[in-house]
């Protein structure tokens, strides 16, 4: 008996993580599959993991922030503003890359900003972002004067359209942020310590981890996601847009969250949130493909969301 | 070349990319959409974009997975709905535009309104019913919304060419949101004490300043101007406490798009660009 | 035979794989104190805990007074008339002394639930006057020191009208004056009739004022002594299966040849009442202490980087440096054991081994900047067993470990980053009496390698077995500095408490 | 020198707390007074409270989920629904009271639904309102059609629109709502309790605290005030909107985070959430009174939030 309810209590740990999210993801899909042949196709699928790239993209970012228990909401706008500085420095200068430097530069800026009153300033996160999401918006609408700017280039639209070997580009780009992610989060100390930081923060200090540069750094990460994010955004449309990304913030946190990340702190992975990702992603490409009317899409979204936790919680208890 | 989705041969599918539900102006135009494709024994699938131009190309997307017959876009943003129609193109599926254009891509027709000419049109009746002189302030749309942009600079470049005498005291957001169009008239009329007219960028906000307005018991010296026709803004003009609307037709343009669409599923040739008549709603011809 | 207050019968309690308890009867009398011993993770603290409900046994019962009773939740314990002090702290940090004293017990007016604000501040300042304690019942927890926090969880246990009180090591972090005091209180309640059931790694305590003793060893109950009739070496052998050496050395080591290591001169942080200078050689053992709230734990934190300095100087080997923050510190190759392992020591959602490796982390990196997880595991499976960890599942997380093996966690977390001067701060809190030993040797091995150490600590024998000189503080202030021969309990106390 | 200090300490540490907002209200009162004619005057000032009235209603709601460590982010929908429902019954039965019943019934069902399935499903908070937020405005949208539901009569106009003494009802609703809530909270044993939760709930469940009943309390008693908020909104503008209230609870959390509360539970007043939302009030209608245009209110108010939070911080730590 004592051996039966270790194996058992060992299934249920692995289901209380990603394993868990993993099994909703495939009974999702082949439920989804069963409803629609246009479902499981390879490329529908590719397209799915495309649709999601910049959420995937800046989520990476924000489960650092989430990790040592702070928050951004002001990822959208900073995405947005990245994408109107890249569309402004390459139309002027003629430079792709000196666009996407420019992008960088504000992800970078917009992270220090927020970090620093965070962490120096000592005000919550949830309100440095909160106002710097207005003023970024603020910024990038009076610089564009709250037109879109367009007629970039079609080569540009290469991270964002294209593919390779068949794979959308900014599929692999997410990809392999993911993999960096992973490995930075999970097999080096800097994820030790972020966690670290979230989960005790005074235990952190004593063990000289030195927590306010870790924190300024995950926001700086953040900025530079919000930034990869928006390029992939302006090039997928060709156009920056003043009000692109306007509640990225709900649908970043949402794949974090889901992906079992605490808004608490200390908790959360990787895998997970790219688990949480994809399962909104696929909720939202599904019920397009079953041509849910778009009334009944939120209630749609919503049941399937809480039965699926509540399905990887029933798991998890036996 | 008829293809078909859903595995039912025969039935044609439409798509319908809609910019936002949160809005009854595409609420009545879906509710037509919906009635004459019934009548036309058209399947019609409707999408939601929340006036988000990422999440409108990615559902443009799925319709293309979905291999629909043809689609109706109605765009968030002239510019961002550029690469999905091209990607429409590519894939073979002709796309009809209402409302507002795709600035790339090959459009078979598309099916405009122009909100400049629905600011002019008001602009143009309020200075009829102000005599030329007077102050008014304006509840703009959400920032950096095109509708929002085109709605401003038609009705304040008209009355800066016609009026010269009209002065604007304050255009301020309230993001198309009839709470919002209450509260920040709240706040116009408070540091406005003298104020003759309220221009509104939609029928929702308008009808929010009406209830402010009427709290403030001044319903009797402004008049308030919005756009879109909705039922209720047409019931208010009729009773006196909007002065005009501007039907947009949103019913009538949307029929248009389903008739255009069947006949370029026949192979028969249409416009490359219908403008759908607005037409100023004030208690006269109100119904 | 005198009447049994509480029965328990053949109580089993699993944790996942861990038997924590393997069907062990107990039996309290009416008004008795009874001592549970036991080592550390012996099943003491999962015991109590059934007993108030947050764990529920998986097999055997519960009478209370001759009745069978379940108990499933703090409340239904509550409600048999049984209170408890916990051995980890249970205290809300953002709430005053007093709201804490009567969390879920509060003096109300009326119906809706109304505080009696004035009954409130009144009783419990009351209670905390009969520790003699100079705490405001209106101020926040989380400005209390650690032994502050203790009496206020005593008095809140105190203050639920009980006939049965747990007392889970209650005096951890306190000296002899508050042990003085509590023990009065507990033969206060003895008169009362109250039935206390009392956990302490600290033998002396339990002669002197507990009627039986129970040992629990491995999750088994070994035996019930009566007082009376036993001694501590018997004891120890019960607890642990062997007997244990005395080891009073109580001569001063010749540090004439040793460089000063660490000096403080007039050093005094934003918390400390007066400004504070001794220095400290290599090789030598500093004891520091004084009665709760004298300012130990302010001192530790200061000098390892962690409190915020106001006026005078901190020089390591002659020189004058400056600590602003704990990585200056440990650039300095300085360590600081904590007092409070889970506020300040511990990730308690973490593994043992990232626990143990976290402040010296740079040692499992390889060469690429990634960790290496089998020498993670193979160095915490080593500090692990050299200070006795049990179980010692180095992937298990810390917060399953009982009190002791937690707190050797704490301890093993710095020795493994080897430092020169290791500053400890209750590094002994509940450990039981063979793992102290471990701990000890430690100690002296750390002194022989020439490194220094300062030991904070509340308890005087600790201090007398160990130091080399000890320091007496008073209301932060150093008010006497005695060497190995001239210390006795008496003389520690008199200058602790001053007059 | 010590004497001295510690007065200093005394008077940071109130500035800290609410003195510190009530500060950051009267500088910015004073300041817009200086630069608008119309901003300091009676009317005015009601007026404001008149606006903030609903967010003030739902924000004590959102208070005490957030001091159990809970978030509620579904208080828009359910404010929207309760809306609806009020006028669909109010409509039908041709009584007022009914129609508010109903609003108050959605409140507590949805409340009670939140609260179910965070406590006894063991789902985060944030999961499964995120997941309400969508399936209740979905509802609202089902039920009316997508339409506003208009044509209610004039008389219902009292709550949202009307005055006693020159007072708007709703800001004497709000503050009654505030006097109760702040009784409730600071005066009783519940108030407690619920910040011990949020603090530490294994030592609040130590402390014989039922937990669970007291989360789930908290969220009926967000839905309950959702309710009457919805009522409110719909009272002034004799309209239920199935989208009305959209984006309301970030207006909510600001309210409250900005006045004091800690979004990781515990921590928190209604005086301050008070304060809080009067800020937000007051820095909206000073810049629209100001008539600073779109593009820059975003950028200004967030200025003036986090000028005012250093502010605060700066004194406090003098
Ligand atoms: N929540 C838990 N999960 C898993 N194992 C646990 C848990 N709590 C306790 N244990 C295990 O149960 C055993 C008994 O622990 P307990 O805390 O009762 O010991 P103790 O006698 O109080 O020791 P100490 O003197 O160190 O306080 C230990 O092996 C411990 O690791
Ligand atoms: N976080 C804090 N904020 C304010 N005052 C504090 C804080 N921590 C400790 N103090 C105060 O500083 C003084 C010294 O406390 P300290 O914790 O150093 O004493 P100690 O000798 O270590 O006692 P203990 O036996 O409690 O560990 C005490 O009066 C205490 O109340
Ligand atoms: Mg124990
Ligand atoms: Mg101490």
């Amino acid at each position: 008996m004592n051996q039966n309810e270790s194996t058992w209590n060992k299934i249920a740990k692995i289901l209380k993580g990603e394993v868990g999210l993993l099994l909703i993801l495939v009974i999702l899909c082949v439920l989804f599959a069963f409803s629609s042949e246009y479902f499981l196709t390879a490329k529908n699928i590719l397209n799915v993991t495309r649709q999601i790239s910049v959420v995937l993209t800046i989520a990476i970012g924000m489960l650092c922030v989430i990790l040592v228990g702070e928050i951004d909401l002001s990822v959208g706008s900073t995405a947005a503003l990245a994408g109107i500085a890249c569309a402004w420095v390459m139309t002027t200068t003629g430079s792709q890359s000196m666009g996407m430097l420019a992008a960088v530069i504000i992800g970078i800026a917009v992270g220090s900003f927020n970090g620093v009153l965070t962490v120096y300033g000592r005000i919550p996160s949830f309100i440095v972002t909160l106002a710097s999401m207005g003023i970024i918006r603020g910024i990038g609408l009076v610089w564009t004067q709250g037109k879109p700017f367009s007629g970039l280039p079609e080569s540009f639209s290469f991270i964002g359209a294209k593919h390779i070997l068949g794979v959308p580009v900014s599929s692999i780009v997410a990809v392999i942020l993911l993999i960096i992610g992973y490995f930075v989060l999970h097999k080096t100390k800097h994820g030790v310590y972020l966690k670290a930081i979230g989960a005790n923060s005074e235990a952190a200090t004593l063990s000289t981890i030195p927590n306010n540069r870790y924190k300024v750094l995950s926001f700086v990460v953040v900025g530079m996601m919000c930034a990869i994010g928006g390029v992939m955004t302006t090039s997928k449309l060709l156009t920056a847009s003043p009000t692109a990304c306007t509640g990225m913030e709900m649908d970043v946190l949402s794949a974090v969250i889901l992906g079992g990340a605490s808004l608490s702190g200390g908790i959360g992975t990787i895998t997970g949130t790219a688990l949480g990702a994809l399962i909104i992603g696929i909720i939202n490409n599904g019920m397009n493909m079953l041509s849910i009317s778009p009334f009944f899409q939120q209630i749609v979204k919503g049941m399937i969301i809480l039965a699926a936790v509540l399905l990887k919680r029933k798991n998890s208890k036996a | 070349q008829s293809s078909s989705a859903g595995g039912e041969s025969d039935e044609v599918v439409v798509g319908f990319a809609v910019s936002t539900l949160a809005n009854d102006f595409f609420v009545t135009m879906n509710d037509a959409a919906i009635a004459k494709a019934e009548e036309m024994g058209i399947k019609l699938i409707t999408l939601d974009a929340q006036d988000n131009a990422e999440t409108q190309a990615t559902q443009i997307e799925d319709f293309i997975t979905k291999e629909v017959d043809i689609l109706l876009v109605n765009p968030v943003d002239s510019d961002a709905v550029g690469t999905a129609v091209l990607a429409a193109n590519e894939a073979g599926i002709p796309v009809i535009t209402v409302t507002r254009p795709s600035n790339l891509g090959e459009v078979l027709q598309h099916l405009d309104i122009d909100n400049k000419e629905a600011g002019m049109l008001d602009a143009e009746q309020l200075i009829k019913d102000l005599g030329g002189k007077g102050k008014v302030a304006i509840l703009e749309g959400i920032a950096g919304a095109p509708s929002a942009l085109d709605r401003q600079a038609g009705f304040v470049d008209y009355l800066k060419e016609n009026a010269p005498d009209i002065e604007v005291v304050t255009s301020l957001t309230a993001n198309y949101s009839r709470e919002e169009g209450a509260s920040v008239t709240d706040d116009i009329l408070q540091s406005n004490p003298v104020l003759d007219a309220i221009y509104a960028h939609n029928d929702g906000m308008a009808l929010g300043a009406v209830r402010s307005v009427i709290a403030a018991d001044r319903l009797a010296e402004i008049k308030i101007y919005g756009i879109d026709a909705t039922a209720d803004a047409v019931e208010a003009v009729k009773n006196g406490e909007m002065a005009a609307t501007v039907m947009q037709q949103p019913d009538v343009q949307i029929h248009m798009a389903l008739e255009t669409a069947m006949k370029v599923l026949d192979g028969e040739s249409v416009e490359a660009k219908i403008n759908i008549p607005l037409k100023l709603i004030t208690k006269e011809n109100a119904e | 035979m005198a009447k049994l207050e509480m029965k328990l019968e053949n109580i089993k309690k699993n944790f996942g794989g861990i038997q924590a308890l393997k069907g062990v009867d107990f039996d309290l009398q009416r008004g008795e104190v009874h001592a549970l011993l036991g080592e550390n993770g012996a099943g003491k603290s999962t015991l109590i805990k059934i007993i108030t409900g947050v764990h529920e046994a998986n097999e055997g019962k519960i009478f209370v007074r001759d009745e069978e009773v379940e108990i499933r939740t703090p409340k239904d314990a509550r409600k048999r008339g049984i209170a408890a002090i916990y051995q980890e702290l249970s205290l809300i940090e953002s709430l005053t002394v007093a709201e804490n004293i009567y969390l879920g017990n509060e003096p109300t007016k009326g119906v809706m639930g109304v505080c009696d604000r004035k009954t409130l501040y009144a009783n419990s300042q009351a209670y905390l006057d009969k520790f003699g304690i100079d705490i405001n019942p209106r101020t926040m927890v989380s400005d209390l020191g650690m032994g502050q926090k203790r009496i206020v969880e005593i008095v809140k246990a105190l203050a639920v009208d009980s006939q049965i009180l747990l007392l889970d090591e209650p005096t951890t972090g306190m000296s002899k004056v508050e042990v003085e005091t509590l023990f009065k209180i507990m033969n206060n309640l003895k008169e009362n009739k109250v039935t206390m059931i009392y956990i302490s790694h600290y033998l002396e305590e339990v002669f002197k004022i507990c009627d039986r003793a129970t040992v629990l060893r491995d999750g088994k109950k070994i035996d019930t002594f009566v007082m009376k009739d036993v001694t501590q070496a018997q004891l120890i052998k019960s607890m642990i299966g062997r007997e244990i050496r005395s080891q009073r050395s109580r001569k001063s080591k010749d540090l004439s040849g040793k460089a000063v290591m660490l000096e403080l001169r007039s050093y005094k942080t934003d918390r400390m009442q007066a400004p504070i200078s001794f220095a400290v050689k290599k090789s030598e053992i500093l004891g520091v202490t004084g009665i709760v709230g004298a300012g130990k734990s302010e001192l530790a934190h200061s000098l390892f980087g962690h409190a915020k300095p106001e006026s005078g100087e901190i020089l390591i080997r002659g020189k004058k440096v400056i600590l602003s923050s704990t990585r200056d510190a440990k650039r300095y190759r300085i360590a600081l054991v904590p007092e409070d392992r889970k506020k300040e020591g511990l990730f308690l959602e973490d593994s043992v081994a990232n626990n143990m490796t976290i402040a010296s982390i740079d040692q499992i990196e390889n060469g690429l900047g990634f960790l290496d997880h089998k020498k993670k595991k193979k160095l915490s499976v080593k500090m692990g067993e050299s200070l006795k960890v049990n179980p010692l599942r180095v992937e298990m997380p810390v917060k399953n470990l009982s009190g002791g093996n937690q707190q050797k966690v704490v301890v093993a977390k710095w020795l493994m980053s080897d430092p020169e001067i290791v500053v400890m701060d209750e590094p002994t809190r509940g450990i039981d009496v063979g793992a102290k030993t471990e701990i000890y040797d430690l100690i002296k091995g750390l002194s022989r390698k020439d490194k220094s150490v300062i030991v904070m600590s509340s308890e005087f024998e600790e201090l007398m077995d160990l130091c080399d000189r000890i320091l007496v503080l008073r209301k932060g202030e150093v008010v006497g500095e005695l060497l190995p021969e001239e210390v006795t309990n008496e003389r520690l106390l008199s200058l602790s408490l001053g007059g």
